[in-house]
C-alpha cells in the first residue's frame, strides 16, 4: 500500500503547513494591528508633506509635459552618446 | 578538479602538437561531446577522492586540409543533432525557441524567460560545452549562483527593495487572504499523489513538495525549493511557475466567476486607511522577528526580503536600496534566468515528467485561486458587517501584480465605480509572504 | 567539502525516504544546529585531509502529524533560545536591533551598520543555517568576500573614485596633520598593553594592532588589517570603529577645547589656491609610485585607492568612474555589511573583549584627535609666520567629511567669520592616506 | 615579566609606525609640492571654464528651482514606473 | 589549498608569537617575495596529490626596534627592485606607467588599458602579493574571471547589448567584407611561421593562433582565445590588439590608398535603406542559430553576442538591457583589465616573444584592411552594376566604430559629398561577427 | 624540415579558417535577405512613429538647450550631494 502511505503523508504535511501558515499569517496580523496602535498613540502626527509633494506643486504652473519630453530626451541621448564611447 | 581545469588550459604540451594521431583523436571529440552535457547533472556522491578525470579537450594530431575539415564537420551541430540522441537537443532548442516567442511575443514574464530561453538554447549544442565543467559558462553560472542558491536569494532582496506592502498594512485582515491562497501550495500535494497513481508518474515526497510550491507563484521561491529538493526539476517547474504567473489573467477569472455570486462581486470595501511611514518602518523588522521566533527554515528568504524592504523604508539608505532594484535585481535576474535554463537539457526535460509538471502546475494555481476566493468568503460569514469583497481572494496567490489587477478589473466588470485594486494589492503582498512561508514549512518538516 | 555540499544537495536517495526512523532523527536536528553556528569559525589548521564530515541536514523518516509538529517546534527559534546557550543567541539578536536602531534612528553611518546589523540578526538564528558552510548565505559571502580581503578592497577602489584630494594638493602642507593623527593608532597599542594589565583581558600583540586600526577611522581599512590579524575580533572591531566615526561630533569638540586657547582658536589661514587638473591627476600615481617604492604592505590597500581615484581624474573614463562610484561601491558595502555582521555571532562577541574594544576605540579616536591637534601646535612653534588653526589638526582622523565639519563648526563657534572648511578637509583626506600607511607599516613589521 | 616585554613591542612598534607615517607623507608633500612646481611652469595656462560653468551660468536666467522640481518628479516617476516592471 | 588559505589567515598560533627568530625570519621574506609572483603563473600539469605548500607569510620572531627596521627596509620596492632581478619588474612598472600615459593622455582605448596598467604595476610589486596565491586581488580576479573565460563572455553580453546592426541589415551584401577583413587573422599564422624562421622565436600552432586573432580586433575575443591556447602570452596579446585598435586611424590610410585607384574612391554607394524592427529582432537569433547548426564552437562568444543584442532588440527588457550595457559591461571592463595585467610579469612580458607579438600584431591589421579592400574590389569586379567603394573594405576589421569613422573620413577626402559612413558601419559590425567566426573555427580545428 | 611542416599546417589552417568565415558570413547574408523578404511580406506596415519623436515635436517649441543644461546642472549637483553621503 506504497500510495496509501504517501497520500497520508502529504496529508499531513498539508495539514501542517496550512496550519502553520495561518498562524504565520494570522499572527503576522495581530503585530501590525499591535504596531499601528503604537505609533498611533505615541507618533500620531501624519506624515509632514515630503519635500517631494513640494515641489509637485512649485512645478505645476509650468508646462510639465515640455519639460519631462526635454527630460526624457536628453537622458536619451545621454545614454546614446555614452553607448559609442565604449566598443 | 581545479588542477584539472588548470590542466586543460595549457592543454596537452606543446612539443607533443605534432604527434601523429589521426582521425581517431577527432571521433573521441564527438563522443565526449554529449557526455559533458550530462556531467552538468550534479552528480550526488562521489566520495572526495575518486573525482573522475577532467574531460579532455583540444587535440593534438597533425592537421591536414581533410583531418581540419572532419574535424569541423562533426563538430558541427547538424552532425551532433543527427547522430545519437542529438535529435532531443534540438528538440530542447525548440523549447527554447517557443519560450523566446513567449516571453518577447506574448509578454509571459519576459524578464526571466528570455534569460532562461537563451540558458536552454545555449546548453543544447553539445559541441559548445557551455554546460560542463570546469569552464562552461552556464556550468559556472549554475555552480556559483544556483546550487548555492546565491541568486534566489539576491532576488529576494531585490524584490524586498522594490516591495510596498502600505496596502497590507492599510488594511492588515486581508493578509489572511494571503495564508489561504496557500493551499494552492499544499492541496496540489494530493494532486501529485494522486497523480502517482497513473502509471509512469512516481514523484517522490521531496519531489512532490518542489512541485507543489509552483502554487506559490512565486518564482525565486520555486527555484529555491527546488535547488534543495529536485534541482533534476528546477527547469521545468521554473518554466511552469513563470508561464502560469503570466497567464494568470487567462486562469484566475473563470474560477472566480466560478466561485463568487452577483451579490458577493458587488461588495464595496472600506477605503483605505493612511499607512505611517513607521508602520512600513517597522514591517520588515516584524516578519523578521516571527521568522526567527517561529519559522527559522524560512529566515534565508525572508531575511533577504526583510533586508532588501527595510533598506527601502529606511529613507536614509537611498543609495543601497536604488543598488538593490536596480544592479543588484538586474544582474541576479540575468543570471538567474541563465542559470535555470542550463537545467534544461533534454534528458532532464522531455520527459513525463514535465507533462506532470505542466499539469500539476495549473492545478496548482487554480488551487490557490480558490483557496483565496473561498476564504473571503468564510470571513464574511464570520464577520457580517465588514465585509470582504471575495474578488481580493485570488489576488492572495501573489504572482504581483497581475493577480491585483485581475480582481480590480473583475469588480469594475459588476460594478464600474468599485475600484478593489488597493485591497487587492494588499492580499497580493501577503501572497508573497505566505508562499515564503509555506515553503519555509515545507522545509521545517523536512527538517533544512 | 564541495562534494559533501553536493551531498547534502540531492540529499538521501529517495528511496530510503520512507526508512522508520522515528524522532530521534528529529532531534539530531536541534543538536546539529548550535554546532551549525560555531562552524563558521574559520577552523585555522585543520590539515587537509582530516576534513570534519558535512553537518547532514534534512531527515528522512516518516511523518506523522506528531513528528511533523515536533520537527517544527523543534526547529522554531523559541526552542533554540530557550535550550542551552541560545539565550546568547537571542542577546545578540539584540543587539542586532540595537545597531538597526542607531543606523536608523541616530543616524550612525547606517549604509554599513545596517547590513552588519541584518547579519549579526540572521547569523545568530541557528535553525536558520545561514551563517553555516557550505551554503548558508552569509558564509558565502564571508568566505568569497571577506575572508580574501576582496570586498574592502573593492570598497577602497570605489572611495578612490568618490575622494577629491583638492584641498589637500591646495595646502600640501596639512598633509602633515594626517600623518600625527595615527598617533590614535599607535598610541593605542600601548593602550591595549595598559589594559592587559587587568584581569580577563589578554590581547596578542596581532590582536592589539587589529584593535589599534580602529584609530585611523577607516572602516575598510580596520575590517582588511582584522581579516589578516583577528578575523574573531572582527565583528567588535568594525562596529567600533564605524560607531565611534558617527559620534565624531561628540568625541571630539572637547578635546579640542582642551587642548587649543582662544588666541590659536581664531587663527586664520591664507586663502585656498586653485588646483591645476593635472595636479589632481597625478596625484594618485604619486602616491601609488611612494606605495610601490617604500611601502608595498600597503599597496592593496592603496593601490585600490588610487586606481578608484586616477579613474576619476582622468577624465576620459567617465563610465568606469561612474560605475566604481555607484555600482561597485553600493554592492560591495552590501556585502561587507553582511560579511563582517557574520562574524558577529555570540561567542565572538559577547565576552570581556568585546568591552575591551569598545574602550580602546574611544582611546584610539582621541589619541587621534589629540595627535593631530598637537602637531598642529608644534608646527605653529616651527613656522610662526604661516601659522595653523590647531582645530583643523583633529580632522586628521580622517572620518571623512564628519571630522573636517566638526573643525569648520568649532572655528566658527569662535570666530563666525573664520571658515576652517577647505583646509580641514585637506587634513581629513589626508587622514585617510595615513591610515593606509599606518596599517601599511604594521603589516610591513609583521611580515605581511 | 611578560608584559614589560609586551610594552616594549608595543613601544617599538609605534616608534617605528609614526616614523614611517611621518616619512611617508612628507615624502608624499614633498611630491606634491614637486609637482605643483612643475605643472605650473610647464602647464600654466589655468583651467578654461568647464562646459558645466558655461551651461550654469546660460542656465541662470530661467526659474531653475521649477525645473529642478520637475527633474525630480520625472525621475521618482520613472523609478516607480520601472519597479512595476519586474516582480 | 583552501585550507592552506585558512592556515595562512590566522598564521602562526599566537601563543608562539614571542619565540626568539632573529633576523632570519626576515631574511625568508624577501626571498619569497618573487616567488609570489612567479606563483601567479598557472603551473600547468602538477598532480593533484602534490600541491606545493602555501608560502608563509607573517613572521612570529621578537620585533627590537632595529629587528623592525630592517623587515621594513628589506620589505621595500626599492630593495626588491635592487636585488636578484627586481630591476625586470622597475621595467614592467614602468611599462604600465607607459600604458596609463597611451590611454589617458593618447586616447589609446582608456577604458581597457588603464585597467590592464593598473593591473601590470600592481602585480610587479612582489612584496605587495596582489598577485599570489591564494588571496591576493589580483590573483582572484585572473582565476575566478579569466582563467574560466568568464569575464570575456560578459564583456561580449554588453558588447552584444551596445551593439546596433541596422546598417549592416541595410545593406547585407557588404558583411561579406568582415569575412574577407579576416585574411588578417589567417595570414597572420603564416607571418608567425616566417618570423619562426628567425633565431630566437619558435611559436607553437596554438600560441601562433592566439597572435593571429589580434588580426580580428576584437579585445575580448583575443583575450578569451589566448585564455585557451596562450595564458602566458594574454598580456602582450591584449596590449597589442588594443594599442592597434587605438592606432587604426594611423595604420589603415596608407594601404587604403596603396589599394585603391582614384576612380574607385569616388564610388558612391547607393541611400541605406530603412530598416524594420523585426529584422534587428530576428538578426541575433539568425547568427545564433547558424552558431548552433554550423559552428558551435564559436557559440560561447557568439551566444553572449546574441543574447545581449536580442535583449537589447526585443523591446521589452530595457530593464536588462540597460544593466548588461552599463554595470555588466563597466564591472567586467573593469575587472578584465585588471585581470589581464595580471599577466604581465616581466618573465612573460620582457622577452623577445612579445617584440614579435607586436610585429606581428602590426601585421595583422595591415593583412585585415588589405583583405577587406581587395575583397570590396573583386566584388567591384563581379557585380559592376551595383558597385562597393573598396575604402569601406577596411572598416571590415571591426574596431567599431573607428574603423568606419577612417573610411568614412578617406571618402570625405576625395568626394566632400560622398558619406560612407552607414555603408563602412555595416562592414564594421561584420567584422565583429567575422572575427567570431574566426575564432570559432580555430577553436574547432584544434577539437575545442 | 620543422619549418616546413608549420608552413603546412598554418596554410591549411588559413584556407579552412577564410572558407568557413566566407561560407558563414555568406549564409547569414542569405538569411539576412531572406528574412528581410518575409518581414517585408507579412510585416510589411513601416514602423510606426515612436513616441520618442512625438515628445521630441512636442519639446521643440521651448527653449530645449537651457532645459538641457538645467538637467546637466541638476545631475551633477545631485551626483556631488550623493558623494558626500557616502565614506
Ligand atoms: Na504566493
Ligand atoms: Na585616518
Ligand atoms: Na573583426
Amino acid at each position: 500500500m506504497h500510495w496509501v502511505q504517501d497520500f497520508i503523508q502529504a496529508t499531513v504535511i498539508m495539514a501542517l503547513g496550512m496550519g502553520v501558515t495561518f498562524a504565520f499569517l494570522g499572527a503576522l496580523i495581530f503585530a501590525m494591528q499591535t504596531t499601528a496602535k503604537i505609533i498611533a498613540r505615541f507618533a500620531p502626527a501624519p506624515e509632514p508633506p515630503p519635500a517631494q509633494l513640494a515641489a509637485l506643486s512649485a512645478a505645476q504652473d509650468m508646462d510639465k509635459g515640455a519639460v519631462v519630453a526635454a527630460i526624457a530626451i536628453a537622458v536619451k541621448k545621454h545614454h546614446a552618446d555614452k553607448k559609442r564611447g565604449i566598443l | 578538479m581545479i588542477i584539472g581545469g588548470l590542466g586543460l588550459h595549457t592543454g596537452i604540451s606543446e612539443n607533443k602538437l605534432f604527434a601523429s594521431q589521426g582521425p581517431a583523436g577527432v571521433e573521441t571529440l564527438t563522443q565526449t561531446a554529449p557526455a559533458s552535457v550530462q556531467s552538468a547533472i550534479p552528480s550526488p556522491a562521489l566520495p572526495a577522492g575518486t573525482a573522475a578525470p577532467a574531460p579532455k579537450k583540444g587535440h593534438s594530431g597533425e592537421i591536414s586540409f581533410f583531418n581540419g575539415l572532419v574535424s569541423i564537420a562533426k563538430n558541427t551541430g547538424i552532425y551532433a543533432f543527427m547522430t545519437g540522441s542529438g535529435w532531443k537537443s534540438l528538440l530542447m532548442i525548440i523549447v527554447g525557441c517557443i519560450l523566446i516567442y513567449l516571453g518577447v511575443a506574448r509578454n509571459f514574464e519576459p524578464l526571466l524567460l528570455v534569460p532562461i530561453a537563451f540558458g536552454t538554447i545555449l546548453v543544447n549544442v553539445a559541441g559548445a560545452g557551455m554546460g560542463s565543467e570546469p569552464h562552461g559558462l552556464l556550468w559556472l553560472v549554475f555552480k556559483y549562483g544556483i546550487e548555492n542558491e546565491l541568486l534566489p536569494l539576491l532576488v529576494f532582496i531585490g524584490i524586498g527593495a522594490m516591495s510596498d506592502f502600505g496596502p497590507m498594512l492599510a488594511n492588515p485582515r486581508v493578509a489572511i487572504l494571503g495564508a489561504a491562497a496557500q493551499f494552492g501550495v499544499f492541496g496540489t500535494l494530493l494532486g501529485v499523489m494522486a497523480l502517482n497513481l497513473l502509471p509512469g508518474f512516481d514523484f517522490s515526497l521531496k519531489e512532490a513538495c518542489a512541485i507543489a510550491i509552483i502554487g506559490g507563484a512565486d518564482g525565486p521561491t520555486s527555484i529555491y525549493v527546488s535547488s534543495l529538493f529536485a534541482p533534476h526539476l528546477m527547469g521545468s517547474i521554473a518554466v511552469a511557475a513563470y508561464s502560469y504567473m503570466a497567464m494568470v489573467p487567462l486562469i484566475q477569472p473563470p474560477i472566480m466567476r466560478l466561485l463568487t455570486t452577483d451579490k458577493e462581486r458587488l461588495i464595496r470595501m472600506s477605503q483605505v486607511r493612511e499607512v505611517h511611514r513607521l508602520e512600513k518602518l517597522m514591517f520588515p523588522l516584524l516578519v523578521l522577528g516571527l521568522c526567527v521566533f517561529i519559522l527559522p527554515s524560512a529566515l534565508p528568504l525572508m531575511g533577504c526580503f526583510a533586508f532588501g524592504n527595510f533598506v527601502k523604508e529606511s529613507g536614509c539608505l537611498e543609495r543601497l536600496s536604488k543598488t538593490m532594484q536596480n544592479e543588484l535585481m538586474n544582474l541576479a535576474t540575468i543570471f538567474l534566468g541563465l542559470g535555470v535554463g542550463m537545467q534544461m537539457s533534454a534528458d532532464k526535460f522531455l520527459n513525463l515528467q514535465t507533462l506532470g509538471i505542466i499539469a500539476l502546475g495549473l492545478l496548482a494555481f487554480s488551487l490557490g485561486t480558490a483557496g483565496g476566493v473561498m476564504c473571503a468568503k468564510i470571513i464574511n460569514k464570520l464577520t457580517p458587517n465588514n465585509l470582504v469583497n471575495p474578488l481580493i481572494g485570488s489576488a492572495g496567490v501573489s504572482a504581483f501584480p497581475m493577480a491585483a489587477r485581475v480582481s480590480n478589473k473583475l469588480g469594475l466588470q459588476y460594478d464600474p465605480h468599485n475600484f478593489l485594486l488597493m485591497h487587492a494589492l494588499g492580499a497580493n503582498v501577503a501572497g508573497q509572504v505566505g508562499s515564503v512561508v509555506a515553503a519555509g514549512v515545507i522545509l521545517a518538516i523536512f527538517g533544512y
